[in-house]
């Protein structure tokens, strides 16, 4: 386990992780955006790559995505920006969110290599379940890499503890059936889930999908470590859209405020 | 030959295959799977299937032998697999018939599925009407444009179609959309997959209702030849499903088997659908194939003037038979379907499907090169009403 | 009962039927009748015919029961006879294929025939490219205007389509204007009638090519109900063919028979085709038979939502049979036909024609009134594929 | 038989029998035209009953019904005409050619009646074939009215003899395959299915069907007794119906003019 990740796992804060799309809307907003989310307390973040057919996405992401392929981010570019916000300082994990198609075509290994030489710390790919990623398991072992795991509500029991045991970087919990997106309510019997995962887990149990408020973050404190939001923060950076390519640093500050609103103070 | 271990446990054809889905969906898959097992080993399902096949869909479907097509193109000859005559006018009836009878036993009372042309959501709502099930049906807006007659006649059924206006709003875009919602519903919705593609076990699943096709032509053609097989078996390949239906039987047997993908304006144009001549290595809808895609990964759209054949990918199990060569895949153009689409109307008396006329071309070509005492099979998967419109566009004032 | 004796040598049922054509045709039925007599005691061409019903139109057609409609709707079961599976979609084509087979025997090279919307001009046309004979079809200008996509289909096929300006341009025209035809090139041209109208032989030849219809539908019932006959038959009624098909094995048994007109708007408007119900006496079309006229017997046009029941005629053999009260025959208007086509789509997933839906609009109400243990089977003439554009426009807004 | 038969019956001339349409384009027009007619030598008048499904007549009459139909002419009309055309002096025999179902709504019985009262002298059914005129056949013989037969090319020798030596009025000899119109060619073998005709029968054998030029009633007169022109008179009317309406007298002038280069001279 890297440095990054020690920080990560031995904090006591309840952890807030952020998704944002690479290039969205530029690749120059994308690491402000990264370095202002750190500011604002993110615990690590998670870094999409635009990709044609994101079938885990809401069309929030989906949109993001569109507008990522529109300033012609890949897989490569996405792992090179992180080197970049190294550069900028940015100090926390950073995963990288991709489909399995776009690691396949780039390879796995130039995948690893790459990750390497750019600062990456973990990987997570939400179309590549527990049961198809052996592979790339024993490969981000053997090169340092997270490979993040996902547990759903509908995870049968064995294979959550399985799953839970085995998590690398952080276990992340799908808060609700469905893809990403923002929702108003969430299943019952979730908090029981996120115990058993937190029982089998040896890193922080993170709670992601479809919160966008406050009152939803604190639902899930005390059974959680912290939790993961993208849609609500995505869909800031859409309404910021403009000002961001005009006026990055106004925007910026609009940003920051509204994840002043949005977090919990303890995690900021 | 090389296929009787395929797929594995794990749904592998080769390297192909496999669930590449969110886990969300995993427990539907094993669920699914599960359930699947049981059945084709019950024999009180096996028979409801076969019975439903034949007194609901018209089973057996005939193996007309094309005399006059035959003859005018001159070498082997042509036998035509009838899947024109199913009800709803498609092979996609006996895997939407089968799936539907597994998701009653399955308890589920609502179905989903994804249409690009409208042949499949047409056969998706009309088994969701018969056996009582809601369904909700995926489509993208470019293709609820061009298919207002088909999006009508699911509605008539009952079902729901869905907009879809992601991505290029078209087939790809709707099967995505409608894998979105099955994450969402997976509780209670029973995904109704159109083609032998998607995760494990659908691929095998589609193959397992769309083989009876190949059964039937199996003994229709053996019993009119004292025993003997046919001397090829030609298929289109969209998804794959009436191409795996048709090859089924004899892909053990020492009969060649040719898949004949749609070529659009040419394969060496960037309009063309041929993933197997074209496509390379990867993963789309949950199953890692081949397919279109730029060399970052990135799908692409693909072209054909058939609706059918005009998906990015290709079930596993074909990619496995292109890279194992047990069966030879060709590409067909625009073009040359559509020729072979008007010669077999004048000389048979039958509008086969574009989809269809692709195999249909190529059977000509292939029959060309044969004896006149071999036959070939062309699996006739469906009817070209649906297509007049495209047709009429094409031809403008040819025919007006 | 009392049809054992018809048609006498006369070719007439009761006073119904005869042959009203000009002299110059004469011979031509003489030589149709004599070289029909002749075919149809030939083994070889009997077995030829089953032959192709069986393996280009997909016959046996199956005899579905219809559970959900018939649980949504009450009472007796209702068992469909699915026309519809058959190649081009109706029963029409088993008539086509008859008459064509016939042609070539008798050497002719040429065949035309009448079209209203296009049902039986794609049968005709379809027959023709089949067994290698130039075609002709005759068409209403107007009916060519609103039936656009089967006169595509139709020159697909490689037929010609002839507008016909005369008279209303629709049906009754068309068929006028194909006997003028056939009155100019009677030496070398076989007219393939579509309904079991015209001048004997012609009522009698379509029947014969028809019941198999009936055929089928008895050994189908009384095998599934050891050997009970069904309680009800029903049938739509245009001109007659697909009616009397069904009808004709059970007409000499205990079976109670229903014909179902189109009634339009109502029988009670001047809109409507209830040729039994509301017309009188007259020769139409080469027969003696019941129509729609004004009381000084010029022939007035006809109106139904359903194309194919827009006819001002029947065939002389349901005069008879509606004479002498052997056959109920009943009107059913559009409405009460969209609704029972809509209650079918949702219920069974099966988009009958227009045509069609009136007899299972009938078939409800007769089931309504009978015991749960009793069985009505309806002939489903054809699918409705052909009337979805008819159907949009109907709904409107509604399904868009 | 009555005495306008006995004239046509006995006359030398080779005959010419005119078909016009009754209403077209109106009953006074219809008169004026018949007279006309017979001034320019019409040894016997063939008057048309508009029909809606006129299906043995080819365009021109076909227009002609259409607008005979207009002037709401019916069947009974059309005998009635016949009674005004025998109050303004025609003298020659007419002929109500009628398609069996107006004279089926009408009434055989009626229609006899009506015939007699009105100085009708045959009828000609288009429809009725020889085989299924038997009982129409007898009540005409009964009222003394002569049902005109026809006879075609494609007539069996046997039947020929038949209908021809049973024929009343004259004998209709169809000269050519298919329906009333203009015709530029006739076929082989024409002369001698003529000649078979007079052979047996004892009324007149007259040529008829898409007769419409001097030349080719001259090829027939060696072999009948006479000719029938419909659709080129039709026609004529067609193209004067205008002037019929509004200047009737002139209108005739034309109409006689075209007769006379119409008709060889012996028959005028
Ligand atoms: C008639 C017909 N044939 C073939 C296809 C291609 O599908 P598959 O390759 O799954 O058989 C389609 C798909 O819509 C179709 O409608
Ligand atoms: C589907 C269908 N049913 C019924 C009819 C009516 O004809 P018939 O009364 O001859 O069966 C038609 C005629 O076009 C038809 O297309």
């Amino acid at each position: 386990m890297n440095k990054r990740w020690e920080v990560f796992q031995n904090s006591s804060d309840y952890r807030f992780v952020p998704y944002i799309m690479a290039g969205d809307p530029s690749e120059e907003a994308t690491i402000e955006l990264s370095l202002a989310l750190e500011e604002c307390g993110a615990a690590a973040l998670e870094l999409g790559v635009p990709y044609s057919d994101p079938l885990a996405d809401g069309p929030v992401i989906q949109r993001a995505g569109m507008r990522g392929l529109a300033q012609k981010v890949n897989l490569e570019k996405t792992i090179e920006l992180v080197s970049t916000l190294r550069k900028r300082g940015l100090e926390i994990p950073v995963i990288i969110f991709t489909y399995y198609n776009l690691l396949l075509q780039l390879g796995e290994n130039r995948f690893l290599q790459l990750a390497e030489e750019n600062g990456v710390d973990g990987i997570l790919v939400p179309d590549l379940p527990y049961e198809e990623s052996g592979y790339l398991q024993e490969m981000c072992s053997q090169n340092n890499l997270a490979l993040i795991s996902l547990v759903s509500p509908t995870t049968r029991e064995e294979k959550l503890v399985k799953i839970s045991s085995e998590a690398e970087g952080f276990l992340y919990c799908i808060s609700s059936l469905g893809v990403t997106g923002i929702r108003s309510e969430f299943r019952d019997g979730l908090d029981e889930f996120l115990r058993a995962a937190k029982a089998n887990s040896h890193v922080p149990v993170l709670v992601g999908f479809g919160l966008s408020q406050r009152e939803q973050i604190h639902q899930f404190e005390n059974s959680s470590d912290g939790f993961i939001i993208g849609s609500a923060i995505v869909k800031k950076i859409e309404e910021l859209e403009d000002e961001l390519l005009t006026n990055r640093e106004e925007a910026i500050k609009t940003f920051k405020a509204y994840l002043e609103s949005l977090l919990p103070v303890y995690s900021r | 030959m090389t296929t009787a271990t395929v797929p594995d446990h794990r749904g592998r054809y080769g390297v192909f295959g496999g669930k590449y889905v969110p886990e969300t969906i995993m427990f539907a898959l094993e669920e699914l799977e599960a359930a699947f097992n049981e059945a084709i080993n019950d024999k009180e399902f096996n028979e409801l299937f076969q019975k439903e096949l034949a007194i609901y869909s018209g089973r057996p479907t005939p193996l007309t032998k094309a005399e006059r097509l035959s003859e005018t193109n001159g070498g082997a000859s042509i036998y035509l697999k009838r899947e024109d005559l199913n009800h709803t006018g498609a092979h996609k009836i006996n895997n939407a018939i089968g799936q539907a009878l597994l998701a009653v036993r399955m308890g589920k009372k609502k179905i989903i599925a994804e249409t690009g042309a409208g042949q499949h959501g047409v056969a998706a709502a009309t088994v969701a009407a018969k056996y009582g099930l809601s369904c909700k049906v995926y489509m993208g807006k470019e293709d609820i444009r061009r298919q207002a007659l088909n999006v009508f006649r699911m509605k008539l059924l009952g079902a729901e179609v869905i907009e879809v206006t992601s991505g290029s709003q078209t087939l790809k875009d709707a099967t995505n959309e409608a894998i979105r919602e099955w994450v969402a519903s997976v509780e209670d919705t029973f995904y109704l997959i159109g083609s032998a593609v998607g995760p494990y076990p659908y691929p095998k699943m589609v193959k397992q209702f769309q083989q009876v096709i190949g059964h039937e032509t199996q003994s229709q053609f053996t019993q009119e030849h004292g025993g003997k097989l046919p001397d090829a078996v030609v298929a289109c390949v969209g998804g794959g499903s009436n191409a795996i239906g048709m090859f089924a039987p004899f892909i053990e047997k020492d009969v060649p088997l040719f898949g004949v993908e749609a070529a659009g304006l040419g394969v060496d144009t960037d309009q063309h659908a041929a993933t197997l001549s074209k496509g390379s290595k990867g993963v789309i809808h949950g199953s890692l194939t081949k397919l279109l895609q730029t060399n970052e990964g990135q799908i692409t759209e693909p072209y054909s003037i058939s609706a059918g054949l005009d998906y990015p990918g290709i079930g596993p199990e074909h990619a496995y038979l292109h890279e194992t060569e047990r069966v030879k895949y060709e590409a067909v153009t625009d073009k040359e379907a559509l020729e072979a689409l008007k010669q077999l109307c004048v000389t048979e008396g039958i509008l086969c499907a574009l989809e269809s006329a692709h195999a249909v071309a190529y059977s000509l070509t292939l029959a060309r090169s044969m004896n006149k005492d071999q036959a070939v099979v062309v699996c006739l998967s469906g009817r070209g009403d649906k297509d007049v419109h495209t047709l009429m566009d094409k031809e403008g004032g040819e025919y007006r």
